[in-house]
This record gives structure tokens, C-alpha cells and sequence, in this order.
């Protein structure tokens, strides 16, 4: 591939990066999707919305989040130093609530009253009726019947916070099947709703808007390494459900001489077909506003995905990741369930951390590679989530190992 | 020779015109709940008083869509109807019929993963006059030129929410007719209001000759009559495949006679329609 | 009460404030106890100490923990300007890891190798957890089987963590009962173990070490009201169950005019016996190493605690809190079960923090009295927990009140 | 006339000396399994080979006993234990035996709450010749003065634990004798180490010439008979605590007689003692 000058400048004002991205939703949507790019790209610049934003970020999600050594870890795999971005320490527990803030000031700006929102392991569920209840907004979060059952404590958090949860049963009842209903719902009700999308997925300008509202993990983190290090650092880890969090700690980098790994879900392994790894086994095709990277069969038929965790558990990708795989400049890698799990109790038994089924994938991922790298290689893996949500999932999964 | 196309449709809608009718469009998804039923379906609509045929190209993930059409989408995949199947069964249909229009309606991944030019071209030959594809706004363009190449129509829709300053966007390109939804929701739910159904069009009529077609939420010959006062044509879908799905038990099969149920229906819109 | 020139000299080198506090121990325990004594005084003017402590708090829970602006829930009371202080963001949920954080320093310090605990609520459970799997040592945490059940979410976490809870069947099975089980277990073991005590309670040096510890609250308090008011609040207020995050807030504002009010829990009420109101209701007695308020019968026979909050259930209450009720520095007032679930869900649905249990006792307290007070007076509450580990609780709460 | 307190205590051993025994010290708690069987049972102890009587004082929490003990403070707490009743029990003792020490052994909570001073003047006039506070190292000063004033013992623990430097400070203002734990841990679980106990001993003794009792974990004749050789009594507790426990059944209703139980094996460890 040849070195484009600068990986930042996308989406074009039709919200395509190279072929991927767009809106592809219906006319009744059209209208409020334009709106909302256009109040998006008004707040953008608008210095008052941002010092809100940046008031609420620090004061109530606690940012900025630490960048911390993981001494045990790295002396353990004997290789990279690594670093944690501690996204987990954020209110509410995982980065996704970065996003909910500054979507939720857009909405009010936008002066809608009610808000929708798909989730799938609840952490965006929560962070959405959490802004919802912070500003005293209705609050309504499509969930799919299975993730209700393996992220319970989630649900109970959205319920608390006067969040009304509707379960979908379509599909295989995840991710996917709550976007078709949450958008559904949209479509019924897009006079007085706003749709908070979780992810760097959905119709432009929702992409690259996520991207820019978690783009503080990056931008914060580069303060940190430099801080701590002195230099940039030599790679990048993160996992990739819709995407959202890697492009956050990546964004700010994609200019720099460091090196971007993205870690999807393999499930049960790619080989198996119940799995959740878009760009490792997917192909191009269009789902939920924008054309990505899919898991799909030959007639285009999107294929139910498959991840132990909820939040990877989604047969597509964000289309700046689609993008940014063609191009060449982030790496995509898969990890199974049973590296996750691994990871999971590795960074739980070395750290103290227990992170989210999600951010375990990333985790697996520099197991298997850190101990080949020099001891002057600095990598930052983003501690997306904490796992508090997957006690049940993991105490399970090993009962049924221990069932076989 | 017999018009095809952009043509074919156009003559549809100028003889409604000229016999003072609204026509009637009607929706079933190809393959519910099997190949062989559908087709047999389509078959007599046109004698049952379907003045254009829409037939549902099955997607996994119809967002636009309530349960009724959810689940006919599901039976369809599940009877393994596939773009190819569905060009073979309206190569069929114009063995008999060479009049009556025919438009797939659908979304727009499994046409992108089938090729789009490939797509159209094969459209084309098997005699398809057109394309309702939900999830393609005017602004993703990549359908209009092979569709227009090839004397097709592409339909683009609008609704309450296209607001007037959006509505040239729209129709500047579109050909066949306007395909106005008139209720804000999926199909099949809610009910459309006659006097916001008034305003849109008139709305819409400000800015193009195109006929316009009403659809979503419309179940019976009564709301057929009532909008066909403003329609040039009325699109009438989940009805239908309710119908099917009553014809089938818990398990989807099949334990009484889907043709004859739809077709009764669709003759009684006609009827409420033309009085 | 006359006034002292300040508060904050306490204790003694006996570990005496006034009457209270002291060293009530077996013999076998009470070189150890010297041994932790000793150490800890090295070790707190030790600049190599403090500097990884902060390194530790900075990086690894997250420290500073934000002041927020409670500005819904201000608007709602109508009166007093309230701030949350925001341990619940801390790594692990609550204010129990600075302490922990600084006891395991201790530990390693000493040499040994083995860690035991006791828990309540299972936040001090998994905070110990914690720190002992990121300095690798062996961790028991004696759990009062009651708290197994009502606080399952944290056991799960601290095995995640690696942690032996050992369930405690005795008495109620709640705190007061893990806490006889882990003395007894540290009788055993002393020689290779330490004691890490949870609370403002236990022998001197406890006491104080963990107050020293938790003390960062109130400095960071202080420091961020200074930049964002320009001076001093008007009042503080926190939970008291041990003491701990009561203690950390308020003693560096002790000789300060600032009113300070600690909630303890009331249960089902002062009258019905069913409650955990040590200083409301108690009278001075000894027990776990310190003389203090405890709930008592007439024989010196202690009463069971009850309150719907695991980690408030305990009938006693740090000494240094006694001595500041004796001399009349600090308000102890009561909240009932009924109050603080009410306080639960005003705080998550106007807020959208849900507070631990504990906290919210201190909630319900300001819902009380901030009505009354004027816009400019200023007060801080210690937001000292977050509420994941009580989803059971309350909705169980909500269903037997409804079958009534 | 009759000697008492610290007194009593000294002849105790003095005999015990002259007849180059070792004494046996029995623990029971008072009021276990009722204040009436105790009493019965404190009453046939000297008879059957007890030298010293400890009578434990049920506390609600009691932090350094085992499973043994602790089930024993329930048991006498639901039967309706009290101090004063305790004081009643020894009285009665008295009028029958006025050569056998009693030492009360508890927590300090209980005393704390009766009031110190009263609490030792009271049990000084029934008869009581000593303490044992378990959680009362002779940091916390509180019931010296009262009880060396009244003439009584306040008897302090040293343990494995108590490094040579610090026993000076524990044997300082001891009276009576010195109770050595001679284990890490709670009562009544593990047995103790002779080489441990003889080393830990011989420190003790360099540091005061008062007897010294040796407790925890003793329960057989063949344990006790061993420590012997070190030692200047035995503590025996969680045996006899467990003998009653037996005669209960599991609502801890008495279905044996605890008397008889218990009276066979303090004669039993008594013979062991004397072999
Ligand atoms: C903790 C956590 N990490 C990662 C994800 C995946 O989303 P994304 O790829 O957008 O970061 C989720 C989604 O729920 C999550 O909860
Ligand atoms: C969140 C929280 N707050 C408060 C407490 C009570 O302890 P303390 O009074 O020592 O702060 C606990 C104890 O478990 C707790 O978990």
C-alpha cells in the first residue's frame, strides 16, 4: 500500500471513507441525520459546548483516566513495557460513557427530550440512561434478550437509573438485532428522539462523531506517555466490538511511527463460523446506515456473530476501521474466548484489574506478543472497560469447561 | 412492441389516469413462505386486481420493517430464497404477463453483494420494471446510473419528515413514481392520518408530475378508498402477508391455502378501492 | 463542651483519644500489633514510602478523585450548594483502597507474605483482594455469611482476584463476625501474616494508620473546593459505618469552622432494636481491640447490628469518632433503611451516580437538612462508594415492600 | 484464717510444690449448658482432682477461643448467664470450699460494663482470687490498681509471641501465676510443641519466679502428663467444654449427665498428671 500524508482527514462530506461509511438509511431518518450532522459540526467549534463537555468529562466521568505501568504483566511476559490506558476508571466503568456525554449535550442542544439506544454489553446502556438521567432526559435502551441474560447487573443499573429496557428477541437476540430495533423505534418516533448511537458505526456523521468524542483517550494519552516516557510510544492495542474505543486511543496517533493493532473477537474461532471477526472474515457490504466490513453469507445475508463477550459480539465494524484496514495503517488481528477468558484471570491475578470481557481480548493479544519485543518497546493497551458485568459470564463459561 | 421499464409503468399509471382509478400496488415477499407459493401468488395478482407488483427481496436485517414483514423476510430466507431465485420467478411472471409492472423492493446488501451492475443487467433481462430500495437515500447514488441505463426505475421514497426545501433533492432523479410513506414508523403498525396524507402530497406535487403512491399502514379496503382520494396508486403489503402467515402454523407450515387467502384480499381492497 | 485548640492531635502513644481507642488484645497479638505500630511510624515520614504510596494512588486507583457539583440535585433540594466527593470512581469502587493501598506498602514493608481481611459490604474484601494480587501475596478475607449472600457481586470479584473467602457463620454472620474470625485466624498465622483492617477500628495503631491513610480525601477536598468556591464549605457529611471514609474526609478540615455531620444507619429504627447506630444509640464498651461506642446490652454483651447496608451492619464505630462526639466536634446523627433506599434512587435517577448503600445513608441526610440552608452555604458529601455491588439488595428491598 | 486472692493462689502452688506436684487448672464456662449444671459441676471439681477452678465468664464475641468455647459462651448466654449470677455461683462455692483458688476468666467488656471497681470488690467478697482478661494486655492498666488493692491476682498471658524483651513488661505486675498460652492460635485446636513450651519457659522463668500455668490445646491425660515436666499446672478447658457439649442434644437439650461427663475426665487427666 502506499503511504497516504496524513490517516485523519476522513470522512468526505458525504461521510465516506474511501468506499466505506455513507448513509444508507431510510428518507424517514434522512431529515434528522442531516440535522444532526449539522448540529454536530455547529458544536464542533462551538467553544462554549466544548468547555461544558470538558467541565462534565472531568468533574463527573473523572477524566482524565490514568495511563498506568503494568510492571507485573510486563516483567511476566518478559518484553514490551506496557501500559494501561485505565478507561475502566471512568463513571460508569468503561469508556463508552465519553461518548454519551458529548452526544447527550448535542441532544439537548438539539432539544430533544427523549432518547434511544441499542446496547449490547449494557456499558453503553448504562453510560446512556446515566447522561439521560443526569439531564433529566426519557430514557429508552434496546437491548438484545440474550445480552440481558449474560450482562444482568447491567440491566438492573439501567433500571436504577429510570432507563426503560426493551428486550428484542430477533436474531440471535445481541447487538445487531438491538440496532435493527432501536432504529425501528427511530424511525417511529424521530420528531422528539435523538438516537445515541454507541459506537463509530451507524450513518454518517455518527463515525467519525464517536470517534471525535473518544478521540480524548488518544489525546490524553499521548500527554501521559510523553510525560512518563519522553516519546511516543511503539505500538497500540485495543479491541474492537464496534470499534469505538480503539479509535479513540488511536485517532491522535494515526500520523505517528507507531505501530496499531485492533483485536477483534474470534469466538469459538473463525474456522468454526461462530465468531465475531468482521475484517479478519468478513467481506464488504452495507448494515446499519454505512458500508463495512460484515460478517455475511454469499447472498449477503448478515450471519449472527458470535463472542463470549457482549460488546464484541456484533457482525460488523465501524467503516473508518474498514478503511483504515484497506489502507494498511492499523493491523487486525482475532482472539477466541478462551484466550479472553485467559487474559481475563491473567490481568485479574497480575494486576488487580479485572477488566471487561472486552478489553481481555486486547489483553490476549499482547500475551501472545509482548514477550517477542525488546524491553525498550513501549505499548499501550486500552483498558476499555472493567469487568464487574462479567462475573456471571466467566463463572459460567469455567463450569462449563469443567462440565466437558 | 410492449413497453418495458420506466415505460412500462409510466403507460400503468397513464391508464389509471385516463380510467379515473387508483391503482393498486401490491406487496408480498418472494419466497413466503415457499418459492413454489409465491410464485403462484404473483401469478394471479394481476386478475385479482393488482395493478403493479411489488415483490419483498428478503434481507436478514430489515430495519425498516414491523413484525409481520420481520417474520415473512425469515420464512423467505428460510425456504432459501436467493436474488437469483427471485429473477427466475419473474422471468416466469412475464412468461404470462407482460404488462403489469414489476418492482423489487428490498435492501440494499444483498444487491451490493450480488454486484449492482450485474444486479441490474440481470434485472433487466428477466423483465423487472423497477426498484424500491429502503435503505438507498438520494444522496448514495451508486444504483441511479446503471438503473437509469438501463430504462429502469429507481424509486426513491419520502415521507412526513422530507421537509419541503428536501423534497426537489429527492424526486430530481427519481422516475416511475414517488413512493410516499405516509405514516412516521415501520410497516404494518401504525395507521395513516388523511389529512397529513393531504398536505404531504400536495407538498410533493409542488415539485414533481411523477405519480405518487401511498404506502405503509394501509390493511383495508376502507383506508384504501379513503387515500385513494389523494393517490395515484396505493401500496398495500403487511395485510398480505398476514394473510400468509395465518395460513401457517407454529412452525410455518403450511395448513391452508395462502393463494387463495391473499387473493381474496387483494380483491376486496380492489373493490373498496373502485367505489 | 469547651472548645480544644485543635482536634487533631490524636491518640496517645497508648492510642488513646480521651477514653477511647487503646490496645485490647490478646498477648499473642500484641507484639505484632507493637510491629505495626513501629512500622508504621518509620514509614510515614518515610519520603521513599509516600512516594510510591502517591505513585500507587495517582496511577492506579485514579487519584485525585473528582469534586462534583451535585447540580440537580442542589436544584432540587433548594438550598444548600452540594458536592460529591467522588471515591465511588476510585479503582474498585470505593474509598477502601487508598487505605488498603498503603497497608500492603506496610506489609511488604514487614515482610510478610500473607494477607488477611475482613468484609462487610466486600468492598474492603475487594480492595484487599486487589493490592494483593498486584504485590502477589496470599489473601484470606473472612466474609459473615449473610454478606456472602446480600453482596455476591464483590465475593465473585475477589475470587476473580484470587482471594480465599472464607464465609463466617457465627452470630449474624455479618461484619462484627468475620472480624472475630479473622482475629482468630491472625492469632493462628501471626507470624506470617498481616491483619489489614478496613476501618478506623481495631487496635492502635489501626485506628489512626487508616484515618493517615483515608486522610487524602480531605486534603484533596480541600485543595479542589479552594479552586472552585475560593474558600472553605460550610459543611461536610459522610457515612459511618467503621468510621473510615468519615474520617478520611474530615480530618483535615477538623480545625477548620466547618460543621461536620456523620450518618449512621439506623436500620429499622432506633426503637426496634433492629439497627447499627453505635453513637445514637449505644454506650462506650470494648471490643476488637478498642474501647468505643458500641450496641450493647446491659451485661456488656454485644447486640447484633442490623442495617440494609452490609457495610454500615457493625455495632461499633472507630474511637476517634467517640471522642469527637464526646467533646462535641462532630454531629452523629441516624438514617433508616427506608430513607437511604429513597436516597438510593433520588441520587441515580437525579444524578445519575448510583451510590453504594453506605453513601447513601449520607445522601438521605442532606436531603434532609439541605433544604433549610441558605444558596451560598457549601456542602460536601463523601460520595465514598458506588452502588453495582447493591443491585440485589435494593430490588429485593422493593419486592418485599411491595408484598406487604 | 482462711487465706484468699493472691494468697489462696500462692498456698495452692506451694503445695503443690511441697507434694512436687503439678497442679491441674480446669476451665468451664459458667452457666454451660445451665447456671445449675455449672454449679453442680464447679462443686465436684476440687473432689475429683482440680487444683484451680477458672470459671469463664460467657462473652458474646469471644475473639480468641475456638469452636469449642465459642459455642460454649452461646449456650451460657441463652441460658441467662450474667455477671452477678456468675458471683452468686462462686459464692455458693465457697460455702463448701474455701482452699480451692477461683479465678474468673473472661473478656473485659462484660467487667467494663458492670463496672470495674465494683466488679472486683464484689467478687472479691464472694470469694474470687483472681482474673484472666484475655483481651487485657498489661498495656491497658485499668484493672491493676483495682485488683491488687483488693488483694486478688490479676494473671497475666505470655505466649510464643512474647519476644525476651517484652516479657520483663508482662511479668512486671503479675500475681498469682503467669498463664502460658503455649500455642499460636485459638483454644481448643492445636496441640502444643514440648520443645516449643520447655524453651519458652525457661525464658519466662529467667524473668520472674511466679508459677507458671500452661494452657491451650490440652486435652488428654497423655498431652497433660507431658507438660507436666515444664510446667507448674495445666490448663485444661476445651476438653471439658466438649464433654458437655456430648450430653446435649443438637437444640442443645440436655440428654446426658455433664456432671458425670466432666468429673470422669478431670480424674482421668488428673491421673495422667500423677503417673
Ligand atoms: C468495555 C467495552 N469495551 C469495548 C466495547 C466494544 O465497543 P467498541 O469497539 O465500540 O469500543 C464495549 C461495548 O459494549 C464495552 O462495553
Ligand atoms: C462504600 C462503602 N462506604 C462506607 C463503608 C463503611 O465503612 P467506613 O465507615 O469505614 O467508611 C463501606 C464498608 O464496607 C463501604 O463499602
Amino acid at each position: 500500500m502506499n503511504k497516504l500524508n496524513t490517516y485523519k482527514e476522513g470522512p468526505n462530506e458525504s461521510g465516506h471513507f474511501g468506499i466505506f461509511g455513507g448513509r444508507y438509511v431510510a428518507e424517514t431518518l434522512m431529515p434528522i441525520i442531516l440535522e444532526v450532522d449539522k448540529a454536530y459540526t455547529q458544536a464542533k467549534l462551538d467553544e462554549e459546548f466544548n468547555i461544558e463537555l470538558e467541565k462534565y468529562l472531568k468533574h463527573y466521568v473523572g477524566r482524565p483516566s490514568p495511563l498506568y505501568f503494568a510492571e507485573r504483566l510486563t516483567k511476566k511476559l518478559g518484553g514490551a513495557k506496557i501500559y494501561f490506558k485505565r478507561e475502566d476508571l471512568n463513571h460508569t466503568g468503561a469508556h463508552k460513557v465519553n461518548n454519551c456525554m458529548g452526544q447527550i449535550l448535542l441532544a439537548r442542544h438539539m432539544g430533544k427530550k427523549r432518547i434511544i439506544a441499542e446496547t449490547g454489553a449494557g456499558m453503553h446502556g448504562v453510560a446512556t440512561a446515566t447522561v439521560c438521567a443526569l439531564f433529566d432526559l426519557s430514557c429508552t435502551i434496546y437491548m438484545g434478550a440474550t445480552d440481558i441474560k449474560r450482562q444482568s447487573a447491567n440491566v438492573m443499573r439501567m433500571r436504577m437509573l429510570g432507563a426503560e429496557i426493551i428486550p428484542v428477541t430477533s436474531g440471535t437476540g445481541t447487538l445487531k438485532d438491538a440496532m435493527n430495533d432501536a432504529l425501528r423505534d427511530w424511525v417511529a418516533n424521530v420528531q422528539n428522539t435523538y438516537y445515541l448511537i454507541g459506537t463509530v458505526a451507524g450513518p454518517h456523521p455518527y463515525p467519525s462523531m464517536v470517534r471525535d468524542f473518544q478521540a480524548i483517550i488518544g489525546k490524553e494519552t499521548k500527554r501521559q506517555i510523553l510525560e512518563l516516557e519522553g516519546r511516543l510510544p511503539d505500538s497500540l492495542v485495543a479491541c474492537i466490538g464496534g470499534g469505538s474505543n480503539a479509535m479513540g486511543l488511536f485517532y491522535p496517533f494515526l500520523d505517528d511511527p507507531v505501530k496499531i493493532t485492533a483485536v477483534e473477537a474470534s469466538g469459538k474461532g473463525v474456522g468454526t463460523g461462530k465468531h465475531a471477526a468482521s475484517i479478519t472474515a468478513g467481506s464488504p457490504g452495507v448494515l446499519h446506515g454505512n458500508r463495512t466490513f460484515l460478517l455475511q453469507d454469499d447472498e449477503g445475508q448478515i450471519i449472527d456473530a458470535h463472542s463470549i463477550s457482549a460488546g464484541l459480539d456484533y457482525p460488523g465494524i465501524g467503516p473508518e476501521h474498514s478503511w483504515l484496514h484497506d489502507v494498511g495503517r492499523v493491523e487486525y488481528v482475532a482472539v477466541n474466548d478462551d484466550e479472553a477468558v485467559n487474559a481475563f484471570h491473567v490481568c485479574a491475578r497480575l494486576e488487580g484489574i479485572i477488566p471487561a470481557l472486552e478489553p481481555a481480548h486486547a489483553v490476549a493479544h499482547i500475551i501472545k506478543v509482548a514477550g517477542n519485543l525488546s524491553e525498550d518497546h513501549l505499548m499501550i493497551l486500552n483498558m476499555c472497560g472493567r469487568g464487574d458485568k462479567d462475573m456471571d459470564t466467566v463463572s459460567d463459561y469455567l463450569a462449563n469447561i469443567n462440565n466437558d | 412492441m410492449i413497453s418495458k421499464g420506466t415505460e412500462r409503468i409510466r403507460n400503468c399509471f397513464i391508464n389509471l389516469k385516463r380510467a379515473e382509478k387508483t391503482g393498486l400496488i401490491t406487496f408480498i415477499t418472494a419466497g413466503d413462505p415457499t418459492l413454489e407459493i409465491s410464485t403462484n401468488i404473483f401469478s394471479q395478482l394481476p386478475q385479482a386486481g393488482a395493478d403493479i407488483i411489488e415483490i419483498g427481496m428478503p434481507f436478514s436485517d430489515p430495519m425498516a420493517d414491523g413484525p409481520a414483514i420481520q417474520a415473512s423476510s425469515l420464512r423467505a430466507l428460510k425456504s432459501g430464497t436467493t436474488c437469483s431465485k427471485i429473477l427466475k420467478m419473474v422471468e416466469k411472471f412475464r412468461e404470462q404477463d407482460e404488462i403489469t409492472p414489476v418492482i423489487l423492493m428490498g435492501y440494499f446488501n444483498p444487491i451490493y453483494t450480488y454486484g449492482v451492475e450485474k444486479f441490474v443487467a440481470d434485472a433487466s433481462s428477466v423483465g423487472v420494471d423497477g426498484f424500491i430500495i429502503v435503505d438507498l437515500p438520494p444522496e448514495e447514488t451508486e444504483m441511479r446510473i446503471p438503473v437509469e441505463d438501463a430504462g429502469l426505475s429507481l424509486i426513491y421514497l419520502t415521507s412526513p419528515t422530507t421537509y419541503n426545501k428536501r423534497v426537489p433533492d429527492v424526486v430530481r432523479n427519481a422516475s416511475g413514481f414517488i413512493y410516499h410513506v405516509s405514516v412516521l414508523g415501520i410497516t404494518g403498525t401504525t395507521a395513516p392520518s388523511n389529512k397529513n396524507i393531504e398536505k404531504d402530497l400536495n407538498r410533493i406535487r409542488s415539485h414533481t408530475d411523477l405519480p405518487i403512491a401511498v404506502g405503509f399502514g394501509i390493511k383495508t379496503p376502507e383506508q384504501a378508498r379513503e387515500i385513494s382520494v389523494y393517490a395515484d396508486a396505493v401500496v398495500v403489503g403487511s395485510a398480505f402477508v398476514n394473510k400468509i402467515s395465518e395460513c401457517l402454523d407454529i412452525d410455518g407450515k403450511v395448513i391452508d391455502d395462502c393463494v387463495i387467502s391473499v387473493v381474496d384480499l387483494v380483491k376486496d381492497i380492489k373493490c373498496g378501492l373502485n367505489n
